[in-house]
């Protein structure tokens, strides 16, 4: 039977999240990309079997996730107005 | 076989090493930084994330909480930031 | 306390608040008062009335910092003052670190409300070398810590030198000469004095140099 | 060319960069030491996980509050947490592990609640935040407060401003 | 020492943090060094504030590679100090902006910038629970770390524009709760030194106190910001 | 350090000088044309010199009264009271 | 440290009024040393005394867009800072880094006595004061590398050092230098005075008249004694320790201090920061060179 060790998936998951949210160029792509790299935080701490910090851990991702998505819009809403493009 | 107290602290700890440089070049010197700051505080998640996996294998969970909810705030206070300096006209 | 004698003269009194050990001594009896002097007069002081003359036109006026805004750098500089009162007391190399920080902060404080472009670029900047210094400040007092297992200077003043600790000395002084904004980093005090206000830009330039008076005392107290 | 590098220095704007500059040229200095961490530290941890190990083999149900059980009954001065300050206080480790009822049910119930359980009142945090270095938590609170200070003052004089300018 | 105290308390900093701390030093170092490169190459001011961000994080790395108690303790405050420090230098730079434009005097065309929450369907629902569940677990967690995570449910509820217009006097309240907040702290303090029986009230004024004072500093700036754009 | 030993020096010397201002000032009230030895400060600059060796405050006030001489007069002769008090001190 | 059981305060008066005036007789000479170099007969010796006791007998006048407490208090600020450094220095003998924290008060006083005026002219000569706070710098190097040397500030503990080991300039030349730079930045008509350049009337002392300019006046004269005495007693005190010594060396260093002020032309602001900065540098260098 193979089995995986999920921390090394974890790992992996972070190095993936990492590289994408820093070499993609497409802002909305580099927010997504940062959607996996927290989850492989959480991962990680799951590993540790630290259940009330990965609960919260994942919460304060998701919710640094919503922030970025609105502010992002509206900052194209602005640069929209003015006749630029990101 | 990962031994929770011997190689699960030092694979966190490298990782989050190589995280925080990996992040700290990609917010120095990533592509389109120089021209968007919302792309620089994107990258910026990476090395925070790198920081808290290493505060992670230090066992520190509350400063862990911590950086990763004043992460959030961050985010708020420079977005707002950019907004406003965008209205103005006052970015570049 | 072998150092501390040697540096400053003898222990007069110290308070025992658990880790941290605030202590006095002949030179910091001197800061004190000399701090408590300088915070005294410059909280009773009003703003002074600058006289603006502009060249090449026959205009001649006084100016002087609006009500509201003097309240609240006067303010700053009362904290600005208190703050130094624990620069030059505290005991502990970690609220030493935390002591200046808030001395720079309250500095910035002072320059904050300046409705002058070029003041408020200076204190932007000023600002910029405040975050930096929470690297060399707290990363000194960290490697201090690691190196010989304490932050108290009591302890650290009979403790045999160590090589290592030149580093956090060079990065303590470093930090201090940012927060202080004192040679070779001074343009910006420099830009920031031209602002209203003279009691007030008064305290910056009495942090900047009580600051640096101690950090020479302490650096030496860790060796 | 000393010249030239005071006469740049004089320009507010390159004041950071400098500094920038002279922060780095420490480091990289003290890149040529080699580094290494004495053993006899204050407040010492555990290493990772073996508390949490500890647990899971059920051992004690004290090992519940994973990573933070430092030990102690609270109020019992037999009982004390292990604390090992830098000063001998008389009221050493009198905080550390206090648990509310909540908390009790909740080590009992499982080991994997210790940061939530000891970040209540009662932590070894707590212990080293309040009363061995109570100065330092009131002087950060201070620098958080007198930070927060400038931003609402500024953004006030700001608001008010261009209230006044909208009524013009 | 017996196994089982050793387990909670050693008496020496465990091995494998002694393995850390070279590899933590020359990391945090290399950090910081591309950190302040990036500073210097650096042009643009907002774009400085952002690049700062990394020496500090180096700083974080090399406070906690002591790998003590201690050192938890040193930097869990410090990270709610660099926010604050970043809020006051971005509120000056801005201020510098604006008086920058006026001492130009150049008429700035005022477009029309629609400041409206935005529709998305999972904005209407999870907001609310997440700032509710944000904060509870605020609630439960003391002290700054607690702040914090409070604070940052507050801030993201006024953030996304539920609410729009809260009065001026309203803020002017909170300011009042926050200076209580901040007494009931320095009591708690000075109780906890003078009279260490009564520690359990003292413990919980002093938790108590912060908490409510870092959430609500936060939570303010939201406030202020609806205030600026006048919604 | 007790320097107020030397305070009767300064003091006298300071009386010296000021009296010789004045009574040079009355002796010459004309511009200044050129320099010669006068006798009386001679007189007093020697006798300065000699008392400086038996009772230094007095030697202060002789020679306090040529050395304060309104500028341009008694040069040469506050020089030899100088050097005749070193030669005596010498040779005591 | 020794605090001599006799301290009373008529003593500590006596040796102030010694110190200033000997000091005000230095300056004189000084003036007259300068005055000789350049062909002129010059001013009586006590002509800087008089000057200062001129000061005190005239009206006072305070500008009515001074800030009002501040303008009073910073003078006396400046004095007693000096007072402070002569008491703890030549008289007790006792750290040598309150004499450091005095300088530094001097410092900030000069900014503030120029700025709580309101003036143009004075807000000049404070801003050059800001920037030439920098001549700091040797005044903290040197005690750094005679603590280095005799492990101890305390003046007294210095001199004992000194009377068993040499002095420590033969140890240290290049920090005396320094330090001699430092004596160079307080006497007037010095090449690094760009706080009373002619170029700005009086500097930040534009606007001061009666008792207030004759303080300030006072402080500098003992500001003068004090920084000379630490110079000779740091530096020379294996051979100059006596009152009479230390007394004679300092007329001597004053003829120095004429010739190199005679001699030399006003630098420019910048400039005058560089050139203390590398003679610090150049006191740092002593360590590794010896």
């Amino acid at each position: 039977m193979i089995m995986i060790e999920f921390p090394y998936a974890a790992v992996v998951l972070m190095i993936v999240g990492a590289l994408g949210g820093l070499f993609l160029t497409q802002a909305i792509d580099k927010i997504l990309m940062l959607a996996v790299l927290g989850d492989g935080l959480i991962g990680i701490i799951a590993a540790y079997q630290y259940l009330d910090v990965a609960m919260a851990s994942s919460f304060m991702t998701f919710v640094g996730i919503i922030i970025m998505m609105i502010g992002l819009i509206r900052i194209l809403e602005i640069k929209k107005a003015k006749g630029e493009t990101i | 076989m990962i031994s929770p107290t011997e190689t699960l602290p030092w694979i966190s700890f490298y990782l989050g090493c190589i995280l925080l440089i990996l992040g700290a070049l990609g917010v120095a010197f990533g592509p389109k930084t120089a021209k968007e700051p919302i792309i620089r505080i994107i990258n910026l998640t990476v090395p925070t994330i790198g920081i808290a996996l290493i505060l992670l294998s230090y066992n520190y969970t509350l400063a862990m909480l911590t950086v990763l909810s004043v992460n959030v705030m961050y985010y708020i206070i420079t977005i707002r930031a950019i907004i406003r300096l965008e209205e103005m006209g006052a970015l570049y | 306390m072998s150092d501390i004698l040697n540096l400053s003269g003898s222990i007069i009194g110290r308070i025992l608040l658990a880790d941290i050990v605030p202590y006095l001594t002949p030179f910091s009896l001197a800061l004190v008062i000399t701090i408590l002097v300088f915070t005294v007069f410059l909280t009773l002081s009003t703003p002074e009335f600058r006289a603006m003359i502009q060249f090449k036109k026959d205009v001649v006026g006084t100016s002087t910092v609006e009500k509201k805004e003097a309240r609240f750098r006067r303010f700053m500089t009362i904290l600005c003052g208190v703050a130094l009162l624990g620069v030059v007391t505290t005991g502990d190399l970690f609220n030493f670190a935390l002591f200046v920080s808030l001395v720079g902060v309250t500095n910035l404080g002072i320059f904050a409300g300046v409705k002058d472009s070029h003041v408020l670029n200076a204190a932007f900047q000023y600002g910029l070398v405040i975050m930096i210094c929470s690297l060399p400040l707290f990363g000194g007092v960290a490697i201090t810590l690691a190196r010989t297992g304490t932050l108290s200077m009591g302890v650290l003043a009979v403790i045999p030198a160590d090589p290592l600790v030149n580093i956090s000395r060079a990065l303590l002084i470093i930090g201090a000469i940012g927060e202080g904004a004192l040679a070779p980093f001074f343009a910006t005090k420099v830009e920031m004095i031209r602002a209203k206000g003279a009691p007030y830009i008064n305290m910056m330039h009495l942090s900047s140099l009580m600051v640096f008076t101690r950090i020479i005392e302490i650096i030496f107290i860790m060796g | 060319m000393i010249g030239r590098i005071f006469n740049s220095l004089a320009k507010p704007d390159k004041v950071p960069k400098a500094f920038a500059f002279a922060i780095m040229l420490v480091l990289l200095v003290s890149l040529v030491y080699s580094y290494q961490l004495n053993p006899e530290q204050l407040y010492t941890k555990p290493a990772p996980q073996v508390q949490i190990e500890m647990a899971q083999e059920n051992v004690d149900v004290s090992y519940n509050l994973a990573p933070y059980n430092r030990g102690g009954t609270p109020l019992d001065p037999e009982d004390r947490g292990i604390v090992k300050s830098q000063y001998e206080t008389g009221n050493l480790g009198w905080i550390t592990a206090y648990l509310t009822p909540f908390s009790q049910w909740l080590r009992n119930i499982s080991y994997r609640f210790g940061t939530t359980i000891l970040s209540h009142p009662g932590g070894i945090l707590d212990e080293i935040l309040y009363y061995t270095r109570g100065l330092d938590t009131i002087l950060e609170s201070t620098i958080l407060f007198v930070a927060f200070t400038i931003a609402s003052w500024v953004i006030l004089n700001r608001t008010e401003k261009e209230r006044k300018d909208r009524e013009k | 020492m017996d196994p089982v105290t050793e387990t909670i308390v050693p008496e020496l900093v465990p091995q494998i943090f002694l393995n850390f701390y070279p590899i933590a030093i020359v990391v945090a170092i290399i950090v910081a060094v591309i950190g302040f490169s990036a500073l210097i190459l650096e042009k643009n001011d907002f774009q400085k504030i952002l690049v700062i961000q990394i020496p500090i994080l180096a700083m974080y790395f090399i406070v906690s590679a002591v790998g003590t108690d201690l050192a938890e303790a040193l930097i869990l405050p410090g990270i709610v100090v660099a926010l604050a420090e970043l809020l006051a230098v971005t509120e000056i730079l801005i201020f510098r902006e604006i008086t920058k434009k006026e001492q130009k005097k150049e008429a700035l065309e005022e477009f029309d910038f629609d400041f409206k929450p935005i529709n998305m369907e999972v904005l209407k629902t999870a907001i609310p629970i997440t700032c509710l569940v944000s904060v509870i677990y605020g609630a439960i967690l003391t002290g700054f770390t607690g702040g914090a995570v409070a604070g940052a449910g507050i801030l993201i509820y006024l953030f996304t524009g539920k609410i729009s217009g809260i009065p001026h006097s309203f803020w002017e309240e909170m300011t009042g709760i926050s200076g209580v907040a901040w007494c009931i702290w320095i009591i708690g303090f000075l109780l906890l030194f003078i009279t260490p029986q009564l520690w359990l009230l003292s413990l919980f004024m002093a938790g108590a106190g912060i908490i409510v004072k870092v959430a609500l500093k936060l939570g303010l700036l939201g406030i202020l910001g609806r205030e600026e754009y006048n919604v | 350090m007790p320097y107020f030993q030397f305070l009767p020096h300064i003091v006298l010397f300071i009386i010296g000088s000021l009296v010789g201002l004045e009574a040079s000032y009355k002796w010459h009230s004309e511009p200044f044309v050129q320099r010669t030895i006068e006798p009386i400060p001679l007189a007093i600059a020697i006798i300065g010199g000699i008392l400086i060796n038996i009772y230094a405050p007095l030697g202060f006030l002789f020679l306090g009264f040529v050395l304060g001489m309104r500028p341009g007069y008694g040069f040469y002769e506050s020089i030899l009271g100088i050097v005749l008090a070193l030669v005596l001190w010498v040779i005591l | 440290m020794i605090y001599p059981a006799t301290n009373s305060m008529l003593y500590l008066f006596l040796e102030i009024i010694t110190a200033s005036l000997f000091a005000g007789l230095l300056l004189g000479l000084h003036r007259k040393v300068i005055a000789r170099i350049q062909r002129r007969p010059g001013p009586p010796l006590i002509q800087y005394m008089l000057h200062t006791l001129k000061f005190f007998i005239k009206e006072l006048t305070i500008p009515d867009t001074s800030s009002m407490p501040l303008y009073v208090a910073i003078a006396l600020a400046l004095a007693g800072a000096w007072v402070l450094a002569f008491l703890v220095g030549p008289v007790l003998l006792g750290p040598y880094i309150i004499i450091i924290m005095c300088y530094a008060v001097h410092k900030v006083s000069e900014h503030g006595i120029g700025l709580a005026t309101g003036s143009p002219y004075a807000k000049f000569g404070s801003s050059r004061a800001v920037l030439s706070a920098t001549s700091e710098m040797p005044l903290v190097v040197a005690p750094a590398l005679v603590f280095v040397r005799t492990n101890s500030l305390i003046l007294q503990d210095i001199i004992n050092y000194q009377i068993i080991n040499g002095s420590l300039v033969n140890q240290l030349p290049l920090a005396a230098l320094a330090t001699f730079i430092l004596v160079i930045t307080k006497t007037p008509f010095n090449p690094f005075g760009i706080v009373y350049g002619k170029d700005i009337i009086s500097g930040f002392k534009t606007e001061h008249f009666g008792v207030i300019r004759g303080v300030l006046m006072f402080g500098e004269t003992l500001a003068f004694f004090v920084l000379l005495w630490c110079f000779l007693v740091i530096f020379f005190g294996g051979v100059i320790n006596t009152p009479l010594t230390i007394l004679l060396a300092m007329i001597g260093v004053t003829f120095i201090l004429g010739f190199i002020c005679a001699l030399t032309p006003m630098v420019a602001p910048y400039h005058s920061v560089m050139i203390q900065w590398i003679f610090a540098l150049l006191a740092i260098a002593n360590v590794l060179l010896i």
